[in-house]
């Protein structure tokens, strides 16, 4: 029930700040940053207090309730580890994005935020929902309030991207609605029970041609809402022509629920067709990191050049999914929350600077740091936070993937670990030409105030925690990516990945040593250990 | 019984030629009502003279009688019947007269072609019990519907035929100084 | 006492993250106690655990301070490994830090981003223990990256020239691409093994792999790159000269006694790898000869007083690759050691020189400082006997010595990379009195502003006693055979194999290894001190020029990667910067719109043409129906 | 009563239907236009008359009753929209009202 209550929450938490606004100007930011408290304060209840999974299975909390039954769609929702994580993210940048509006919005204020609870609401229901039917209801709902967010709230060429955007992820929409179709018709032919549950179309057995095809259906609208290369161009426009919170949404949420429709019905749906696409995706989410970290380097928007390395960042996703090991898809999760952090932390950076400039155009900044160093040091640790500094939350999300997509595809992996020197390229640019060189403004720029540093700070330490200490995440997120790859292994029972990958001819160590007895591990436990060899 | 079939059908065609070719509207409508008058007939001949009872009083009464008044309202002069002769320029029947041909030889053509089935023994007459029946039972949701349609038609027509104060349509705001400056020229 | 082996990286951490959280609200003097009271107490923890080391002599201290993550056995834990070889290292990073930062806390005395300054010495410190000490390769590539950031913020310290910001991305970029390769390896590493864990790695792939293995190969020379990008080793030297931008206490630390030396701990580190595979071993040797010259050339013709010394850390590290390269693990690290101590002297030396000339970095506008400034003269002597390995005296000497030796009498030795490693000597000592000679001899040509004080004078006089006693804890054979360094590190770093037979002739290369130095000094002595005009002759000769602008250029690295990466990237990038991709897209719906026009026009607003094209549609369609 | 045959019927309807076709085409005159109309209509319940006469079913005097009533909404309708377009553009023209062009 619990479930039930953060998306309604939400949606009525928006639906009164809409209205609240006719009382008074500032309310609905109250009534925003109340109820997005509210739920984060239940999912992290949530988190922390750890419901038994339920037998065998890696459901935390579950919820049924038929709706159209003569159709089979219910409102089914249950939470697993993934989606708990991608709740927490979801609230807490849903918390800095009310936060960072607080000024920034100035007009129509009560109907942004109706908009921006409603997307959160959508969000939440993308990563609960287990009934296809109503994943794809909540698919659309996050994306027309998106659409207003840029639409209404956007930069100078808000309608063309806003359209942009609204016309690349409906008509991808479009094709995964009919990829569910079929997949109910397929599944409802064969047993006789038409369902939209994601549990019973679990074990559909489906002909390698249908598979294909509806595999494709869905992938049409994960890797366009993730971006994959040839469809990414709706991104940088959105991306950039958003208000700052929209940024934050679209880069932070939006893009990881193609990441997590990916990891959540793609993989286990479709065993088989997934596996005989992979080469292909890896080496769409390579293409993908070259390319946008390149595009990222010769950007002039600040906005715009986030945007790209967002294109580059989710390369690394799909390269980790496809990769089908517990390293990558771990990586893959990683990359999500990291990314989330990172890139947003970057757009609110972004959207600090036009606050002060009213420009977003890099060529125009420059020298910062001697105002505004505060700032400056916030700025440095995103910036190495995106090209995968140590330490950081990011590295071990690259990391992670980079050597589970290892395993999977050497060279592909190659490739994937030049786009971090791109990456390195890309990001010292945007340090160099915003906070370095000389400072030609006329009066100097403000430093971040109590307000900004609220939201900076959780940041900082969430990326810090990421990178330093990430185990509680990876706990979480482990049942449910077992439960992913059992799918995986179950088609290609024969197949360990680490003896697939094994193109040097050497006999591999076998799994054994994967999970090796470290050396601590054979002794008492102590955190010191002091060895003399006995001569 | 056949040959008031074939001579109300000559009527009907040629009141109906007539009713198309006039510049004066009430000409056209004179005829008109003969033309339905002569279609009438056409359905007494084929055993429905409810239907021509309906024929004569909603078509060629009520319906004409409706665009008489408009008319009427109009106050329409002879330069109107000019004007209407000015527009019916014979080259202009060339065109809609041959497409319409083609789709009416297609007819003839689909019509020769069709195999009738041949029609039951019985007489043809359906008298209007069996109408009233047959509306009332399986039909009856049509007739809801009619009752709707004809509700909204007299909602649309009192909202349409309102003499508001002197609203132009925002087109129209826009054309207007175009047509001064035509009217300049 | 071990137990305290984690706060030698966390005190300066702490240090650094107290500094960036308060050091622009706290005095000066404060700054200076945080920072280098930090790296003192880290150094006395290690000054206290070396003698307890030595006292006790484990195999080695492990200290896991927590779990970093474990996913599917990949279990990496922040978890501190101190052996004989970490120990060396932060016993040098340390304690020469120290002297660093004392020394900082005057040359910095005046800018106004002190704390900054201060903050990121003390997490390159921390990073750079963390490299050294960390127990897995993850760790040691976090702390490996950490310095990668620390030079970049150091380098680029004076951020309003546009000129160090470049240096310090230069820096960054390249070591970076090093490190993909170095990130590669561990890739392949945990394929095989299924853990980053240094000591586990290392016992194993002696049972799994035999010498000359393949994977091994790949392994190593994968590694190779990584050690090549941080030591600036060719091809990846060219980032060092340039990274001289930065604030010279930094050149020293960072850029001569530390961080580039990181290539060489961690080729010590993974010599069981290594040792698997002659052809990365071949391959370090030669890169390190190989660089060793060509960095002496570049030396000889610089006039900046700190390319010089750059160009000269670069050769240096050269030669500890060479020893790596023939297994000669311990006179490596040796050198590695000595190299430190000498370097950083040299560089401080400079760095008084230039605080005191207020910044001016020319050679050729300085001179005859010998009287201004005494002791910094004398510690430069020190330092520069050191580094031309001034026979006997120097400790510069018996480590250059020891590797030119093992050249020849290893078992992997070669002759000709004892030739190299011979005229890299001969090269290092004629650069270095031209140094010696331009700087401190002649007419003065600067005015002499600010005099060093204590905090100045103190660390130099330090490091030159060590950079002269500190070659007396290893000695050759024939001089007493003092084998204290050799002996600490064996139980990490497996001896060289001598060839049988050689050790008689250990003096006749001894010998020689001395005249050769001499003789450099010498030609340092005739051309920049007696007879000047010789230099003037060889400025009139049109090739002779035309060879020393390519060595000044450094061998022309910068203009071949520039036209070869730099441009075609920067060119392809600006070029499709507004993404052809999106034209595509916008190709579409310029399609789109165009038929949209097209069929717009048709809808006239004239209901008869609505009619008639009603009746063409049915006659079309009932055409249609019948035809088929 | 002899059965007239179903394809002479059909016929008579086609004829009046195609006579009110290339008159709606012709004409400019929105009230013409209308009259057109309503011999189209008149001659499509014809063929409903004719073919339900046919089969001796009252079904498809029931489709005329229903074509009447649509006629009489449609006619209302109609003149409103007439009276406006006189009012508002002083002309019968229907070409006159041609702002909807693309």
């Amino acid at each position: 029930m619990i479930l039930v209550w953060l998306i309604v929450i939400l949606m009525a938490g928006g639906v009164l700040a809409w209205i609240s606004g006719k009382v008074n100007r500032a309310l609905p930011r109250w009534i925003a940053l109340g109820s997005v408290l509210a739920v984060f304060g239940m999912t992290l209840y949530l988190w922390l207090s750890r419901p038994t999974p339920m037998l065998g299975s890696p459901w935390l909390v579950q919820f049924d309730q038929p709706w159209i039954p003569q159709w089979g769609i219910g409102i089914s929702l249950a939470l697993d580890g993934l989606s708990l994580l991608m709740l927490l993210l979801t609230f807490f940048l849903g918390l800095l994005s009310v936060l960072i509006s607080w000024r920034e919005i100035q007009s129509k204020v009560a109907f942004f935020h109706f908009n921006l609870l409603w997307v959160m609401a959508g969000i939440t229901g993308v990563f609960l929902t287990m009934d296809l039917f109503l994943f794809y209801f909540f698919w659309e709902v996050m994306l027309i309030p998106m659409y207003f967010l840029i639409g209404i709230w956007g930069h100078e060429n808000r309608r063309y991207a806003a359209f942009k955007f609204f016309l690349f992820t409906q008509a991808s929409g479009l094709l995964m609605l009919l990829a569910i179709l079929g997949l109910y018709f397929i599944h409802g032919n064969q047993t006789g029970i038409y369902t939209f549950s994601y549990f019973e179309l679990l074990n559909t057995t489906l002909a390698p041609e249908a598979a294909r095809l509806l595999m494709f259906g869905f992938l049409a609208a994960f890797l366009v809402k993730l971006p994959v290369v040839p469809f990414h161009s709706w991104l940088p426009d959105a991306h950039s022509q958003a208000p700052t919170a929209g940024s934050v949404i679209l880069a932070g949420l939006l893009l990881k629920t193609g990441a997590y429709g990916l990891l959540r019905f793609v993989i286990p749906l479709f065993p088989t067709a997934t596996v005989e696409f992979a080469p292909w995706a890896m080496l769409l989410g390579v293409v993908g990191i070259l390319y946008g970290a390149m595009l990222a380097f010769s950007q002039t928007d600040l906005k715009r050049l986030v945007a790209y390395t967002s294109v580059s960042h989710m390369g690394f996703v799909i390269l980790g999914v496809f990769a089908f090991n517990e390293w990558a898809l771990q990586g893959v999760v990683m990359q999500m929350i990291t990314h989330g952090l990172s890139t947003g932390a970057l757009f609110i950076i972004a959207g600090f600077l036009y606050e002060r400039l009213h420009t977003r155009d890099i060529r125009q900044m420059g020298g910062f740091w001697s105002t505004a160093p505060k700032m400056g040091v916030i700025a440095i640790i995103f910036v190495m936070a995106s090209l995968g500094l140590p330490g950081l939350g990011n590295f071990i999300a690259e990391f992670l993937t980079l050597v589970g997509s290892w395993q999977a595809n050497n060279w592909l992996t190659v490739f994937a670990t030049i786009g971090i020197v791109l990456a390195t390229i890309y990001s010292l640019r945007i340090m160099q030409k915003i906070f370095l060189e000389a400072n030609h403004l006329e009066q100097p720029l403000a430093d971040l105030n109590a307000r900004e540093m609220l939201i900076a700070i959780p940041m900082v330490t969430m990326i810090l925690w990421l990178g330093l200490y990430p185990q509680p995440f990876l706990e979480t997120a482990r049942p449910s990516i077992q439960e992913q790859l059992q799918a995986y292994s179950g088609s290609e029972a024969k197949k360990e990945p680490i003896a697939q990958a094994n193109v040097t001819g050497e006999p591999a160590i076998p799994e054994k040593t994967a999970s090796t007895e470290k050396p601590e591990e054979s002794k008492p436990y102590s955190n010191l250990q002091i060895l003399k060899s006995s001569n | 019984m056949e040959i008031t079939f074939y001579i109300a059908a000559t009527v009907a065609v040629l009141a109906t030629v007539m009713v198309i070719t006039r510049y004066n509207m009430i000409h056209a409508l004179l005829y008109l009502v003969v033309s339905f008058l002569a279609v009438a007939v056409v359905f007494l001949t084929m055993g429905a003279p409810f239907m021509a009872a309906l024929e004569v009083i909603v078509y060629a009464g009520a319906i004409v009688v409706l665009i008489i008044f408009v008319i009427m309202m109009l106050s329409l002069t002879r330069e109107d019947v000019e004007q209407e002769k000015a527009w019916l320029q014979p080259k202009l029947w060339i065109g809609p007269a041959l497409l319409s041909f083609v789709l009416l030889a297609e007819l003839v053509y689909l019509l020769a072609i069709a195999e009738v089935p041949t029609a039951p023994s019985v007489a043809s007459y359906v008298d209007a019990q069996a109408v009233g029946l047959a509306l009332y039972g399986p039909y009856v949701l049509g007739v809801q519907l009619s009752g709707i349609l004809l509700m909204a038609g007299i909602v649309g027509a009192y909202h349409l035929g309102r003499q508001k104060k002197k609203v132009i349509h925002r087109f129209l705001q826009q054309q207007e100084p175009q047509k001064e400056r035509s009217a300049a020229l | 006492m071990g137990e305290l082996l984690w706060l030698i990286p966390a005190l300066p951490f702490a240090g650094a993250l107290l500094l960036v959280l308060f050091g622009n609200r706290i005095s000066r003097a404060l700054v200076s106690a945080i920072g280098v009271g930090s790296v003192g107490i880290a150094a006395a923890i290690t000054l206290a655990l070396g003698i307890e080391f030595l006292s006790t002599r484990p195999d080695f201290i492990r200290q896991e301070v927590w779990q970093w993550f474990d996913v599917a056995g990949f279990s990496p834990a922040i978890a501190f490994h101190l052996d004989a070889l970490s120990m060396v290292f932060i016993f040098v990073i340390t304690f020469v830090g120290f002297l660093i930062h004392i020394y900082s806390t005057e040359y910095m005395a005046k800018d106004q981003d002190y704390a900054r300054f201060f903050a990121c010495m003390n997490l390159f410190v921390g990073s750079m223990l963390m490299l050294v000490m960390a127990d897995n390769l993850l760790l040691l590539y976090l702390g490996w990256e950490g310095v990668g950031l620390c030079s970049y913020l150091l380098i680029g310290f004076w951020y309003k020239e546009p000129a160090n910001g470049y240096a310090a991305r230069k820096a960054f970029i390249i070591t970076r691409v090093g490190d993909t390769a170095m990130a590669i390896g561990l890739f392949m590493l945990f394929q095989h093994f299924g853990t980053l864990h240094i000591q586990s790695i290392s016992t194993e792939a002696a049972q799994v792999w035999s010498v000359g293995n393949e994977t091994a190969m790949i392994i190593a020379l994968l590694l190779l790159g990584g050690a090549v990008g941080k030591s600036g080793q060719l091809p990846l030297q060219t980032w060092l000269p340039d990274a001289m931008a930065g604030p010279t206490p930094v050149s020293a630390l960072i850029h001569a006694a530390t961080m580039v030396t990181a290539g060489v701990y961690l080729i010590a580190r993974m010599h069981v790898i290594f040792a698997l595979s002659p052809v990365a071993m071949t391959a370090v040797a030669v890169i390190g000869a190989v660089t060793l010259l060509i960095a002496g050339f570049a030396a000889l013709t610089q006039y900046d007083l700190k390319r010089v010394l750059a160009y000269s850390t670069i050769s240096q590290i050269g030669y500890m690759f060479l020893a790596l390269g023939v297994g000669a693990w311990s006179a490596g690290v040796f050198h590695f050691m000595i190299h430190g101590f000498f370097k950083a002297l040299l560089f401080l030396c400079a760095g008084a020189i230039i605080l005191a000339l207020h910044h001016e970095q020319d050679m050729r506008r300085m001179g005859g400082l010998r009287q201004k400034l005494p002791v910094v003269f004398y510690t430069f002597l020190i330092g520069a006997a050191s580094l031309a390995a001034f026979p006997l005296v120097s400790a510069g000497f018996y480590s250059k010595d020891q590797i030119l030796w093992l050249q020849l009498a290893g078992e992997n030795g070669n002759i000709w990379l004892y030739l190299a490693g011979l005229l890299g000597a001969f090269i290092t000592s004629i650069y270095t009195f031209r140094m010696v000679f331009l700087t401190f001899y002649g007419e003065e040509k600067t005015h002499v502003g600010h005099k060093p004080t204590m905090a100045i004078t103190m660390p130099l006089i330090i490091l030159g006693i060590l950079s002269f006693a500190g070659g007396f804890i290893e000695l050759p054979h024939n001089f007493g055979h003092v084998v204290l360094f050799s002996d600490f590190l064996a139980p990490v770093l497996p001896a060289v194999q001598v060839v049988e037979g050689l050790t008689q002739y250990e003096w006749m290369l001894q010998l020689l290894a001395a005249v050769v130095s001499l003789g450099g000094i010498f030609i340092a002595y005739l051309f920049y001190y007696k007879k000047p005009e010789l230099v003037e002759s060889i400025h009139r000769s049109e090739t002779a020029m035309a060879i020393h602008r390519f060595w000044y250029s450094g061998w022309g690295f910068d203009q071949l990667y520039d036209t070869l990466f730099v441009r075609p990237y920067v060119y392809l990038s600006k070029l499709n910067k507004s993404d052809f991709i999106d034209s595509v897209y916008t190709f579409l719906a310029r399609i789109t719109q165009g038929l949209h026009q097209l069929f717009s026009t048709t809808q006239t607003g004239v209901m008869r043409n609505y009619v008639a094209g009603i009746v063409v549609g049915a006659i079309m369609i009932l055409t249609i129906s019948l035809l088929l | 009563m002899t059965a007239i045959p179903i394809e002479t019927g059909l016929l008579l309807a086609g004829v009046l239907f195609m006579l009110g076709l290339i008159s709606v085409m012709i004409r400019r005159n929105v009230i013409f236009m209308l009259i057109s109309v309503e011999i189209m209509l008149n001659a499509a319940g014809l063929a409903f008359i004719v073919a339900g006469s046919h089969w001796a079913q009252p079904d498809g005097q029931i489709m005329f009753i229903f074509i009447l009533t649509m006629a009489a909404a449609e006619v209302s309708v109609g003149l409103a929209l007439i009276l406006q377009i006189y009012h508002q553009l002083k002309t019968l023209n229907s070409d006159a009202a041609n702002f909807m062009k693309g």
